[in-house]
């Protein structure tokens, strides 16, 4: 018997899920400022030392990326959407296509030896993607960290605070970013938002 | 009225905007551009307040930041008043409604005018210290008559309509103030390409240029500004915050800056999407002060009259708002650039009665212009004191000899209506000193320039360089070192040509003498807003108040909200020469944050209201809300409290919910309960290392209750964690403590233990926990799981994984209630269909939601703590009762155990947790309530210990409660007491804390 | 001593204010005294006047590094009660509050020790279970006080926000009557007024830079302007007790940590009483002059800059603003720090230490002001006797190696 | 409001994501049980406090979650370097009297 308890969380499609806005209404606005969110994700949290080859070769084969070992980086599989997050020395974030943790977690335990965890946290965490000219905007209004494209340059991961709750924040590409929010304090951030984008006429979908 | 000192020509204003305005409840006009300030002037009004003290009538001194008296209560309805504006920084808009805010029945007669000019004399400072004593009970309505005619404005009394925001801004170069030595300094490091913010206070940009009689490039110099900011707004990286006033400067160069969005447009702002203000918090990488500097008023006496002003405001007012305050005007100056107010009052058409210089022989280009024009000069002389009362009507001028402090010569009595003075210049240091660091006296400029600050240049008249040429040059290379000190590369800007002057030094002088001793001559102010006199100052220096502080603190110098940028220097330099020390001997002012005033809206920002504090919710907290839960806040989560049905009250909804749990079922929302995933070889010794009980036996699938102390052996925590696999654990800790205990294994592991091969995840949001407890708890899992929970296959303390309502669920039948309890914990996206699913069998079942309170009433029936509730940070498990958790005989020595080993842990009459029963049942004890054993004896009572928690148990058919108590654990059978604040004593018997099923019978079935 | 009096000060306006006399000597240092103070703050003049007046010790110096009365004398927000939860803190506090009643007459000197209340406000259920402990308490201990409902407090308090709706609403209050403020300046300078009459010598601008001690006895200290003698040494320096130990080779239970406050600019009186919440963080009384008088937090880490960080002030009026809506255009004009000295437990030092005839008056955190009569007046008892006071024994600094603490953060919360 | 050096992602963040945690480099005792009163009253509660060079334990809470040391002048507020646990501070109140800087 395996040391580490691992099942497969998700039920079948027959099971209605749901995300952590699902009591929020979306906003209908304009293009300045849209936020959306993408519920349903996969999130693992990987512990591990990052000297452990096999933690990397293990990320490498079952996820398609490289471990990202420079700090505040994220790298992203384009082919799959999936991607890995430097969270702290031993620490990263890997956010999948719906219902492939299981799957994920499973290949990543075979495959990694030493000293390691897995820990699905999807239940308690959900992904708004933003963009608009106001994104910047918003983030500043938001956030203590210096959002400036000189400093957070697609590829860069960080968490923070977010008003009186803590985010991570993410650049995959240039016209995007993305915030990773616990579910507990998800309806908070989607009043801090909506509240911080008025002006900015933002569109909501939930 | 008309505008009757409103120029034909010139100034920054658009005469095609005209607004209507009030001002104490009468009707003006101004133009789009003014200054309420400069908007009063220009309709000769004259006395716009009356003094906070004396009560006698002010009028407008200065044109900007400095101003102490043109203090006005804003607002045309009661949402939006604001107290306090300084008229001479308010813009002026259509429909502006103005008051001052002193002045009964109005400030032209003020009835407390009388008071002031009869008690005058005995209100020296601190008189207050010296009477009100006799007789004792009397002073506290004397206060209520000091405190009535103390404020400035007053509140609003309705909430504010606005809103206000944050805004967190990062860059390479702030640079503070858009005057000459500011937009030379942004522009060159703009051009770098560095981030830089430049940020100014007044409604435009270019400061002292906006008004300066020297020409740039030949010709005006607004027209350089417009050129400037023009190309600053080009480049992509420079942010230009106009209307923006840099009020601290913290350390590690963090600024905050206030940025008025609408507050120049109407009282509230005009969209609702608009912010009234905005807060931007700089972290900058270099700062560049260029905040300039302040004139100083020379103090003569009477210099408080309407019509007393500032040169340099007398310059501000003609040339930027074409507005000229008076028709005959006196100089008196101890300086070149006192002229320019003479030059400019002239070239307006109206009369200069004479420039009173104090130097003996002033040379400079200035003065020659003004002989030039003809304009009567008296040289070594000063004005002493202001005729008038209400309007200045004359000037009285002697020659003075500043270094004997006396007057020379003869006296001469000047008519005129306006005397404006100047005694040289007070750089703004204010944002310098901030963090601590102290400002330096230089006795060539007269003034205090910064110190020391890492990652700050000043530059321009803030460091005492007054030249315009000098002043441009100097922004530019510190620009350019600043955008170089980022990591840029720069180029530099040309300057603009400035012609030369030739300036004659000034001379040292701030209070002018009088021809009677300071404390016999008529009032002469040093800070008008707190009443503060020359003569106060010496009496305070009489009375041994001899540290600047004091003197401070005694007279209330520099309190007002201008915070003394007028006063300040000038009641140093009294102070000074009263104690025969220098300046600098003397001390500095300690500068502090705000440079100018902020409401606390601003402040505040968006965090308020329903923004205050986060509200967590539970994936069921839709359900509560419809269910018609009312909520208790524990920690920032809204847990149900209780579930009213129709009118019932939270006692009924109460006993109801405690009897469905003990007799049916019952299902709570559990889910705010902290989970910390825990993995690794090491993990079972890691948590026997924090926990006080011992884990080394416990098997896979089983649970088990831990307690958590820190290292001083007091409780700090307590939950259920539970082994999945050798390696794999899953600790629950209170709902308050999740974070905390978080950051304490963690604490623990990095900086103590890190050889222990050990990783902890919150999964806190992750799963969601159902708590189904009551005899019928099992037949109604049964219906929708597929786990097997027979008796014998699924005991008590064991976990189980399985489908819930089709969805795969961790079960663990621990209980908390007593009863047959199932903790069903699933993916939280999954919860609120599994919950539904439960719900579908509510009837059948007689499933019923609690909440809280009733958590409370079964637990506390059982004896089991709530830390934090029953225990208060001095109580330690043996205190508790609780031996059987504490492993005595671990080998490693947990966290706490020592402690429990120190003489005061070891004393036997230390307060321990009993059960208390009311002698008659049907009385609920009051939590909180204290425990005596001896009812009559006197107050000081000895208290032996209190009520930790108490509650009607329907069960019971009694009032019961949990208490800590000296001795507690010998004293069962003993009565004890409680003497209340009604006056009644009630009685109880110390019995055991456990009141139901003390053989866990039920929660075993 | 000039006496004062309404019927002075007419007499003295008759003769324009010229002939009022000092309100303390500038002395030169003796070379020895019978008891040096070190710290003419609050409690260290209060210390120096009660060993004059209560036992006979006038030869005593007080040695002030800086100006009397400025250090957290001058810096806090002026709220004095009584209201501590354990019978030796209370007991404490409550004879500070006896001493404040009669104060202004005993200096002659008016401290305007205003009794305008205070209320501790509550917001949670345990916040509640936590007052009624308290002033329960409070009353069998013979100290005014009472558990008010939401009605009763908004009774008190009109402009408070007690909507049920607010973020987290006020479910009531503790209540102590006899509770308020009084003018901070003041009571340093009628303190050091009645000290300098009787003959103690208050020597400002010294510093003191060591100890001297002999065979484990203290002889003097080393100051700035020499060696000045006394086998009695009180160290009352709150914001440097842990610098004035070390000198003597000893080290406290101490941190000290920036303690920030903050006034409005002076508005028309609107708050009658003083409002504590210390589960917002937030505390407000309006001074005589008409400011709003606003504590903020301890910032965490520590620090001797009388400054702290600015997330706390904007914290502190967050709360200011939930609490009281209306206050919303109500503009900051200044904010400040002191420097507290915070035990483990929230409670005070007042002990004895290793060194013979040295002892120290440390460790209050943000409740001093309060306590500045009652610790003057314990601390002179101990000092005169050479034994703690039996109001001081609990706080002796053994209590931290006994376990045997008082812990007083309940009560002594953020708010002050 | 400070700007502190996170050593583990090697930026620097603003002060809003740290806690501090007291006085750094505090071992728990080895053997507590053979340790006197004295001494667990030591380790629990009695702390340097210094005015000037200070080494103190912090934590990047709402970033990397690691906890690591500052040295830190506490009337200046400078912070002088950060270094992760388990290392030893490059900058004391000794080796700055002996380089002569304050």
């Amino acid at each position: 018997m395996s040391k580490v308890a691992v099942f497969n969380q998700c039920p079948g499609s027959e099971v209605m899920a749901e995300s952590p806005l699902a009591h929020q209404s979306s906003v209908k606005g304009g293009r300045a400022l849209i936020v959306t969110e993408h519920a349903f994700l996969g999130h693992l949290i990987l512990r591990g030392q990052a000297d452990n080859e096999s933690l990397k070769s293990a990320v490498l084969s079952v996820v398609g990326v490289e471990l990202p070992l420079q700090p505040l980086t994220f790298v992203l599989n384009e082919t799959t959407g999936a991607s890995v997050q430097w969270l702290s020395p031993d620490e990263w974030l890997l956010i999948l296509p719906a219902g492939q943790e299981y799957e994920v977690e499973q290949n990543l335990r075979q495959q990694i030896s030493g000293h390691f965890s897995i820990v699905n946290v999807g239940g308690g965490q959900t992904l708004l993607r933003l963009k608009g000219d106001k994104v910047f905007d918003l983030l500043s209004k938001s956030c203590v960290y210096d959002v400036h494209e000189r400093n957070f340059p697609v590829g860069k991961a960080v968490a923070t605070t977010f008003a009186k709750a803590t985010a991570i924040i993410r650049r995959p590409n240039e016209q995007e970013w993305e915030l990773v929010i616990r579910r507990s304090f998800a309806d908070y951030c989607y009043r801090w938002i909506t509240d911080a984008g008025r002006e900015f006429d933002l569109t909501f979908t939930v | 009225m008309s505008q009757v000192n409103r120029l034909g020509l010139g100034g920054c204003i658009d005469r095609t905007q005209t607004y209507t305005f009030t001002f104490n409840g009468n009707q003006y006009t101004g133009f789009k551009g003014d200054t309420l300030a400069s908007a009063l002037l220009a309709n000769g009004v004259s006395i716009v307040n009356r003094s906070f003290k004396y009560s006698r009538p002010r009028g407008i001194v200065a044109a900007g930041a400095e101003e102490p008296n043109a203090i006005m209560q804003l607002g045309a309805t009661e949402a939006a008043q604001v107290p306090n504006i300084r008229a001479t920084q308010q813009a002026l808009y259509s429909g502006l409604a103005a008051r001052s805010t002193n002045g009964w029945p109005n400030v032209e007669n003020d009835a407390m005018g009388l008071v002031g000019k009869l008690g005058g004399p005995m209100m020296g400072p601190g008189f207050y210290y010296k009477t009100f004593m006799a007789p004792a009970s009397m002073w506290m309505t004397y206060e209520k008559l000091i405190r009535k005619a103390a404020g400035l404005g007053r509140s609003p009394k309705e909430k504010d309509p606005d809103q206000y925001d944050h805004y967190h801004r990062h860059c390479d170069v702030l640079v503070i103030g858009a005057g000459p030595a500011g937009l030379s300094a942004a522009l060159a490091a703009g051009r770098s390409g560095a981030r830089v913010i430049l940020c100014d206070e007044q409604e435009q940009m270019g400061g002292h240029l906006l008004d300066t009689r020297d020409q740039l490039n030949g010709q005006a110099a607004n027209l350089w500004v417009t050129q400037v900011l023009a190309e600053l707004a080009s480049m992509p990286e420079v942010l230009l915050l106009p209307r923006t006033t840099a009020n601290g400067l913290h350390d590690h160069n963090f600024a905050t800056l206030h940025e008025r969005r609408t507050e120049h447009l109407a009282d509230t702002a005009p969209d609702a999407n608009q912010v009234r203000s905005r807060m931007h918090h700089v972290r900058a990488h270099q700062v560049i002060l260029a905040t300039g500097a302040h004139e100083r008023p020379l103090v003569y006496a009477n210099n408080d009259v309407p019509g007393n002003m500032i040169c340099g405001a007398v310059s501000t007012y003609i040339r930027r708002y074409a507005v000229i305050p008076g028709q005959r005007l006196v100089v008196t100056t101890t300086n070149d650039d006192g002229y320019r107010a003479a030059l400019d009052w002239t070239e307006a058409g109206r009369e200069v009665v004479a420039i009173v210089d104090a130097r003996p022989n002033p040379e400079g280009d200035c003065v020659k212009e003004a002989r030039k024009k003809g304009i009567r000069i008296i040289t070594g002389s000063a004005v002493f004191e202001a005729k008038g009362t209400k309007r200045v009507t004359g000037a009285r001028v002697s020659g003075v000899d500043p270094a004997t402090f006396t007057l020379t010569g003869t006296k001469e009595d000047l008519a005129c209506d306006t005397i404006a003075s100047s005694g040289g210049f007070s750089p703004v240091v204010h944002l310098s000193a901030h963090t601590g660091t102290r400002p330096i006296w230089r006795d060539d400029i007269i003034g205090f320039i910064p110190g020391n600050v890492k990652g700050l240049t000043p530059v321009g008249a803030v460091k005492g360089v007054y030249a315009l040429d000098r002043i441009l040059a100097e922004g530019a290379e510190a620009g350019s070192k600043a955008a170089l000190a980022s990591g840029f590369s720069v180029s530099g800007i040309e300057l603009p040509s400035v012609t030369k002057q030739l300036e004659s030094k000034p001379i040292a002088l701030f209070q002018v003498p009088h021809e009677k001793p300071t404390m016999r001559a008529p009032k002469q102010f040093v800070d008008l807003q707190n009443d503060v006199t020359a003569a106060g100052i010496e009496l305070a220096t009489r009375e041994g108040f001899e540290s600047i502080e004091h003197v401070k603190r005694y007279t209330a110098l520099g309190f007002g909200t201008d915070q003394g940028k007028l006063g300040n220097i000038n009641g140093m330099a009294i102070a000074a020469r009263l104690l025969n020390q220098t300046i600098p001997e003397t001390g500095t002012t300690v500068f502090r944050p705000n440079y100018t005033g902020i409401t606390f809206g601003a402040i505040a920002g968006r965090h308020c209201r329903d923004l205050f504090d986060p509200e967590r919710y539970t994936a069921l907290h839709a359900w509560h809300l419809q269910r018609g839960a009312k909520f208790e806040d524990v920690g920032q989560w809204k847990r149900p409290w209780y579930f009213p049905v129709g009118n019932e009250t939270m006692h009924d909804a109460v006993q109801r919910e405690c009897r469905a749990v003990r007799e049916k079922v019952g299902i709570l929302d559990a889910s705010t309960l902290g989970k910390i995933d825990i993995q690794g070889k090491d993990a079972r010794e890691f948590i026997g290392r924090v926990y006080t009980n011992k884990w080394a036996q416990l098997g896979v699938d089983k649970c088990r209750y831990g307690l958590m102390c820190k290292d001083d052996g007091m409780v700090m925590d307590d939950g259920v964690t539970t082994c999945l696999g050798d390696n794999h654990f899953l600790m629950t800790t209170t709902t308050g403590g999740a974070a905390a205990i978080l950051e304490w294994l963690e604490l623990w592991h990095q900086t103590e233990w890190p050889e222990l091969e050990v990783y902890f995840t919150s999964v806190t949001d992750h799963w969601a926990t159902m708590t189904l407890s009551g005899p019928k708890a099992r037949d109604l899992l049964s219906e929708i799981t597929d786990i097997d929970l027979s008796k014998d296959t699924f005991k008590f303390m064991e976990c189980r994984q399985g489908q819930v309502a089709g969805v795969p669920a961790r079960v663990y039948r621990i209980s908390f209630t007593g009863e047959l309890t199932y903790e069903i914990n699933v993916q939280a996206n999954y919860a609120m269909h599994v919950w539904k699913a439960l719900f579908a069998h509510e009837h059948t079942y007689g499933l019923t939601p609690y909440g809280t309170e009733t958590m409370h009433v079964l637990r506390a029936e059982k004896g089991f703590i709530i830390v934090g509730q029953d225990t208060d940070g001095s109580v330690t498990p043996e205190d508790l009762g609780m031996q059987w958790c504490v492993g005595y005989d671990k080998p490693f020595s947990w966290i706490g155990q020592r402690a429990l080993s120190r003489p005061d842990t070891r004393r036997e009459d230390r307060k321990q947790l009993v059960g208390l029963k009311p002698v008659d049942p049907k009385v609920v004890l009051q939590e909180g309530a204290q425990i005596v054993l001896d009812p009559t004896q006197s107050i000081p009572m000895k208290m032996v210990g209190h009520v930790t928690s108490s509650y009607f148990s329907p069960t019971l058919g009694h009032g019961f409660a949990l208490a800590l108590l000296v001795s507690g654990s010998k004293r069962m059978g003993e009565k004890v007491y409680m003497p209340m604040a009604d006056g009644k004593v009630i009685e109880a018997e110390v019995v055991s804390p456990i009141f139901l099923d003390p053989k866990g019978v039920r929660q075993n079935v | 001593m000039q006496r004062y009096s309404g019927f002075g000060l007419a007499k003295h306006a008759l003769t324009h204010n010229e002939n009022w006399q000092r309100l303390w000597r500038n002395p030169t240092p003796k070379k020895k005294y019978d008891v040096i103070i070190v710290g003419a703050g609050g409690h260290g003049l209060a210390t120096a006047y009660y060993l004059a007046k209560e036992h006979g010790i006038t030869n005593v110096a007080v040695i002030e590094k800086g100006w009397l009365g400025g250090g957290n004398t001058a810096r806090n927000t002026t709220i004095v009660r009584s209201n501590y939860l354990w019978d030796e803190a209370a007991a404490l506090y409550e004879h500070a509050m006896k001493l404040w009643e009669g104060l202004s007459q005993d200096l002659n000197y008016n401290v305007m020790f205003s009794q305008r209340g205070v209320l501790n406000l509550g917001h949670t259920l345990q916040d509640m279970r936590d007052i009624q402990r308290r002033v329960n308490a409070n009353r069998l201990n013979g100290i005014d006080g009472e558990v008010l409902d939401t009605q009763q407090v908004q009774e008190i308090c009109p402009i408070l926000n007690c909507s049920a709706d607010a973020r987290f609403p006020v479910l009531g209050a503790s209540w102590q009557p006899r509770a308020g403020v009084a003018r901070h300046d003041a009571v340093a300078w009628g303190f050091a007024r009645g000290a300098d009459a009787l003959g103690v010598d208050l020597i400002q601008q010294t510093e003191v830079i060591g100890m001297r001690i002999e065979d484990g006895q203290i002889v003097g200290v080393e100051t700035n302007r020499g060696f000045i003698g006394a086998e009695t040494v009180g160290c009352v320096a709150a914001g440097n007790s842990s610098v004035l130990a070390k000198m003597a080779g000893i080290k406290l239970p101490l941190e000290s940590h920036p303690l920030q406050a903050l006034v409005s600019e002076p508005i028309k009186p609107i708050l009658d009483t003083v409002v504590m919440s210390n589960h917002v963080h937030g505390y407000a009384s309006q001074s005589d002059k008409g400011d709003l008088v606003i504590g903020a937090g301890i910032d965490g880490y520590n620090g001797y800059g009388q400054r702290g960080s600015y997330p706390t002030i904007e914290h502190t009026l967050q709360a200011i603003v939930e609490m009281f809506p209306i206050f919303s255009r109500v503009r900051m004009n200044r904010q400040w720090g002191g420097i507290v000295d915070t035990c483990p437990d929230a409670c005070p030092i007042l002990s004895a230490t290793p060194v013979k005839g040295l002892f120290f008056n440390c460790g209050w955190g943000t409740g001093g002001f309060k306590a500045t009569p009652g610790s003057g007046n314990v601390f002179a008892w101990t000092l005169a006797k050479g034994y703690a006071h039996p109001l001081a024994a609990p706080f002796s600094i053994d209590r931290f190696v006994s376990g045997k603490l008082i812990d007083e953060h309940g009560a002594a919360g953020v708010a002050h | 409001m400070l700007h502190i050096f996170c050593p583990y992602c090697g930026e620097h963040r603003e002060e809003a994501e740290f806690r501090p945690k007291g006085q750094a480099h505090i071992a728990r005792p080895l053997s507590p049980e053979q340790c006197s009163d004295e001494e667990w009253a030591e380790y629990l509660f009695f702390r340097d406090n210094p005015r000037g060079i200070h080494h103190e334990l912090w934590v990047h809470a709402t970033g990397c979650r690691k906890f690591f040391n500052v040295t830190r002048h506490t009337v200046s507020y400078e912070i002088l370097e950060t270094y992760k646990m388990g290392e030893k501070p490059k900058v004391t109140a000794e080796s700055l009297a002996k380089g002569g800087r304050s």
